[in-house]
């Protein structure tokens, strides 16, 4: 206990002397969330300043070991961090696909060699990672995919398309779900890495009916991908896809909590609520907090390696519903305003275009109806599910 | 019946490509085309309303319920609600309806309200200034969510001659033709890309025969109005309810998932089960508000109110449950489905939201 | 349309001539309710006055034919008695399981003798009736029932037991599902008509969590039923029943209408009510008025004969989960007094017993489940269900 | 842990059959046994919260809750919520822990709480009446619902010494023993078979040194001793939630329709899916309320009342669900599963409807 103390006093210490001010303040937007990688550009230099100081620590992957970037904390010790900085406000100084999917799954089925050549990179934010799970229409049956890879000896030549990948025409790299066998569905999957500016990729962004593209169409053409480039086994891919999409949910529950520009628009739909509205308001604000208290107590026992398999998601389908629920709210409260689109006294549409968003939290990342599915098999374990 | 010809007219001329998806994407300033107005016009459609004797179809609410739940369900972008159903019967049996019935029937003139002022629906909560000079009136002030402000050749406004705002005394309504000096028209476009404007009126002048009724007497007016309008919106998200669900349930017989329909999946069966019931619910809501309009009862004011408190919830829960069963296809712009989400959102708030009304019904 | 004017102003003066000032005020209790039936006692002269006069104009049973005892009133004719006695308050004079079920299913599938022998009894309220469907353990799948009938050449000999035989205890006849053959399960069952007081019938009422018994155990040991008391066909019987099924739904689906006594409990609930309650109950009311314009539109189509045939099971749905949720908002708006069970200020718990009695309406008569199944199935047509 | 030896101990000995059935179909007068409540303090419960050095436990809400949730999930009758948490929170560090923690360590003293007086928990919304009388107080006016009033040693009453209704000053606790003179008890059957009664005080006459804190200071002894009660009633929701759910899960697993499990059935299983994750969160925020609250944390009313308000919607609608799941034999009374949709309603009522303690949460 008196190391822990003693700890939190100087991680506190630290936080007061590297974080700029700037970097305590709320998030108001997306554009505030650090992404990194090869072509990101950042906000401003404090951005910069506080990604640096962070990577410099290993603290923007705390609990990674040491050898990989990380910080090399223990359960309690990052607990005490996180607590810290969310006392202080400090933002996240990075935010992506790589530490949050791609890393878990590399420390857990990466050779030494792969963890080694990929982690470091991830944990300082010089890579951004894709995901090229989803095919066209396969949908939730993600093990039904298409996309081949052919052992063409020293090398991979993989033939195929995603869809649903997000951000691909800003990812450096991708972790893709390849067929390499026909003789099972779930046994003929491997799970491969590469380069975005390979020859033969080519990604084509998705209109969303909320205006915005955050995902693309992404074609593979005799796309080579050499063979240390494999994770895990050959044709057992499938097992690498799944322990990450647990990884996924947690990171999609997230969205429950509503973050600071959550709490903002609520309060806009508050002044001047009707009774109706007034007391939607007031049972979401129950289940908003309630679902707060879950989500803590839900990291510190995944941290604690506590968590049912089968958690994420339940979290995942209970912070989606929730964040869509908060969007319907903001929409209701705003009225006629919240319906327009274009003009600049709307910020060109912010609120519909997000409430529109939200509309995806419940599909991408594993439906509602999948998660559901999943509560029901693994934990309920009722039959047949 | 005049749903026969109704329903196929729209599925094949008011359909969402050629019709909504096309005007949106060419950037239209209306939202909607004048050929398709003319063409409700020779079906006899703008008319509606409007006595015979005065070369309209001399229906009642019921029969424009007809249509609007067929533009629900196929989204078709028209003046149709605030035209022919709202405006006319605001200019029902006054002078007004002489000088524009004509240009009604004839599919030419386009008609929108000027009613409210902040965000949400408040037919009382009007500030807009009208004050007596010389022969007639000089109108300032401002109006929100006004539809299709900027096509329309008369814009009826609710003003203030007396009272304070929050008041049902008080109230005249005028009929401002296009191109008034000192109106400013904010032209936006909506999350459906319909089209509604914000106003600025500042001095805006009109002779005495503006007004629509009596000065001062505008609440009966805007009564008879809003109860069209609201009734009609009814119909209109009822169609889209109908539309959105219909499309859904289609989407379950063909769509395959871990090999086998997912209509087939029994929890998607329960849901759309229930929705169906609450379709059905709706629509016989609304038809009862629009047989008490057309009958004058007394009852009417409240049954329009459950009417458009009862389709706004349940085409909410349509368009919700037919974007999710959709799955990741029902996000793309390219699917037609997220328009239904778009348009409920505005018809939705249009006349009143579901609290609005349902508040109503419960001090009733 | 003259003659339906003139209809309308004969039967407001028959009603205003024969009609007891008394049966003029809205029911405040299932005892108000008239029954009929060889042992029924009748709460005042004026309902038993009241019953008698409808009789005898057949208006017990507006729409069937005069020979069987009914109105022999055409659907708009119907209507406009429904409407008249509306308008006046007049209360119904007899409410019977012969009149909502047997009747409906007699007239459609009875043989003329047996048409003449039980409808006009029904018709007077001089027999009282209960349903011998469900057996111990079936529950929703009523088809799977066991109770035997032997061919015994003149007769049938019936061996087996009921559940949830509503009334029995009080019931003079009972129309009952019985196994003939056991080569296929929905093509072995016959219908068969017998008395109660038969040799071998015995009763045994089921105590509910509400504390009270309005249902029974129903054995049957040996009960001879002569033949000429089987409905339709042998081993038809399943037709009838799916037929009579449909009868038991609109009779519940009423239900959501909540009646006299539903209104002024919610008046109750809204005096002092919270916010968040108002809010729901403004949302119920909405709700309860919608509902009641859908009973009116689906008993003009059914009486017309357009109704889909699957259209009382999303009746019998959303009436009795409306009902459910008035007899929560009811328990809400009570606060601790209608936590009350045993008070004379409570009258002996009505309040919450009433509530807990609701809980039976989404089972009885055929689970919601099974009612979304039915609609998801014949209406909306989707596979497998 | 705590929970390995309260969770054996309640599932045998305070299961339904041998004490919530058992004591209904005796009509005990007192609706819980008396043994049980000296087996539990056998274990040390009864004490739980009372300091060491006054021969308690010494440990705080987070274990006291781990109780409730055991007692949720066996709807086991007994005083423990009242008198060993809510009663101990009032009397600590005043007099009366002196006179009356021996007997509830002892578990020989049942004590109840006296509060409010209409049909919804309104703890300031106080008439009774405490007047200044030769050396100490006359009592006069009456209570409802409170729990145990007729089995109770020592009733603690919230009186009006100072302000009127509605206000949080000039309140005053009393701790009035068993048959005070003038108080009439009239002790009537719950929804769930446990016991509340009203009261009516005609000038009961206590001493100075019955009074509960401060004169005038009610308020402060009352706030903690409801946050405590709330807290702990979020928890035996907790626990009627999980138990409902459990044997509903259970029956889900067994029972057979149409040839198969029902919990084969999908729209069950997401129904089902989604009750655990809301029992799950239930049980999380209630957590986290008594953490709060044994961190002497600011934030802890707020999320006290998130936890009641949570613990209770959820446990309404495993109930509620339970009871549809279970079909028929779920609303006979010889099933158990239909005395948890008793308690539920019970409790949910105690210490405050979740309407009551959402509205506090939006007020925050």
């Amino acid at each position: 206990m008196a190391d822990l103390e003693s700890f939190a006093r100087d991680v506190r210490q630290w936080l007061e002397d590297n974080v700029p001010a700037s970097m305590r303040e709320p998030m108001t937007s997306e554009k505030d969330v650090c992404w990194g990688g090869r072509d990101f550009v950042f906000q401003s230099d404090d951005q910069k300043a506080w990604l640096e100081a962070a990577a410099s620590r290993g603290w923007t992957v705390p609990d990674w070991p040491k050898e990989y970037g990380g910080g090399g904390l223990s359960p309690e010790e990052s607990k005490i961090l996180r607590a810290e900085m969310k006392k202080m406000n400090v933002r996240t100084p990075l935010t992506s696909f790589g530490i949050s999917m791609l890393g878990p799954a590399l420390l857990k089925f990466g050779t030494e060699e792969q963890k080694k050549r990929f982690l470091p990179e991830i944990a300082r934010g010089e890579i951004r990672w894709c995901q090229g799970y989803s095919e066209p229409g396969a949908g939730s049956d993600l093990a039904g995919l298409q996309t081949k890879a052919e052992d063409k000896g020293d090398h991979y030549l993989v033939n195929g398309q995603k869809v649903w990948t997000s951000y691909a025409d800003e990812a450096d790299w991708i972790f893709c779900l390849v067929r390499t066998s026909k003789e099972s569905k779930h046994g003929g999957i491997s799970f491969l890495l590469f380069d975005m500016a390979s020859e033969g990729v080519t990604t084509k962004p998705i209109k969303l009916i909320s205006g915005y593209s955050p995902f693309c169409e992404t074609f593979f053409d005799d796309v080579k991908v050499p063979k240390d480039q494999l994770v895990h086994n050959e044709n057992e891919g499938w097992t690498v896809a799944k322990y990450l999409l647990g990884h996924e949910r947690e990171m999609i529950s997230g969205m429950g909590l509503g973050g600071e520009a959550g709490s903002s628009l609520m309060s806009e739909a508050i002044a001047d609520a009707d009774a109706i509205l007034a007391a939607d308001l007031a049972r979401f604000d129950v289940d908003a907090l309630a679902f707060q208290a879950m989500s803590e107590h839900f990291i510190d026992k995944l941290k604690a390696g506590e968590a049912h398999p089968a958690e994420p998601s339940l979290m995942k389908y209970a912070g989606t519903e929730l964040n869509k629920r908060r969007h319907e709210l903001v929409m209701m409260g705003g009225g006629s305003n919240a319906l327009e689109w274009e003009s600049e006294r709307s910020n060109n549409g912010q609120t519909p275009r997000d409430w529109l968003r939200t509309k995806a939290n419940s599909i991408e990342g594993g439906t509602s109806e999948i998660q559901l599915g999943i509560v029901a098999k693994h934990i309920l374990q009722l039959p047949g599910a | 019946m005049l749903q026969d010809s109704v329903r196929p007219f729209m599925a094949d001329e008011g359909k969402i490509e050629t019709q909504l998806r096309h005007w949106r994407d060419i950037g239209c300033k209306d939202g909607f085309g004048h050929d398709l107005w003319k063409q409700f016009a020779e079906l006899g459609l703008t008319g509606i309303l409007i006595p015979e004797e005065q070369g309209g179809s001399g229906l009642g609410q019921i029969e424009a319920n007809v249509v609007l739940e067929e533009i629900g369900r196929n989204l078709t972008p028209s003046p149709f609600l605030t035209t022919a159903v709202a405006a006319v019967r605001a200019m029902e049996g006054t002078a007004h309806a002489d000088k524009w019935f004509p240009g009604i029937v004839a599919g030419e003139t386009v008609a929108a309200l000027a009613i409210d002022e902040g965000k949400h629906h408040d037919p009382a909560a009007v500030a807009l200034e009208a004050k007596r000079s010389g022969n007639g009136f000089s109108l300032s002030g401002k109006k929100q969510f006004v539809v299709h402000a900027a096509s329309a050749d008369v814009i009826l406004v609710a003003a203030r001659t007396g009272g304070s705002k929050g008041e049902t005394e008080g109230l005249t309504l005028f009929a401002i033709s296009k191109g008034a000096k000192g109106l400013e028209i904010d032209n936006l476009a909506m999350a459906d890309s319909s089209k509604a404007a914000r106003l600025q009126f500042d001095n805006v002048e009109v002779d005495a025969d503006a007004v629509v009724g009596e000065v001062d007497g505008g609440w009966d007016v805007l009564k008879r109005t809003l109860a069209a309008g609201s009734s009609g919106a009814a119909s209109e998200l009822t169609g889209v309810a109908a539309g959105a669900f219909g499309m859904t349930n289609d989407y379950l017989k063909e769509r395959k998932q871990f090999g086998t329909e997912i209509g087939r999946f029994q929890a998607l069966q329960h849901r759309a089960a229930h929705l169906y019931g609450e379709i059905e619910i709706a629509r016989a809501a609304t038809l009862k508000a629009a047989q008490l309009l057309d009958e004058g009862s007394p009852q009417a004011d409240l049954f329009v109110s459950v009417a458009k408190a009862k389709s706004g919830a349940v085409s909410r829960l349509a368009v919700q449950e037919a974007i999710q069963m959709h799955g990741g296809i029902g996000m793309t712009d390219e699917h037609d489905i997220g328009f239904y989400m778009k348009r409920q959102a505005v018809v939705d708030e249009l006349f009143g939201s579901p609290n609005y009304h349902a508040l109503k019904v419960a001090g009733r």
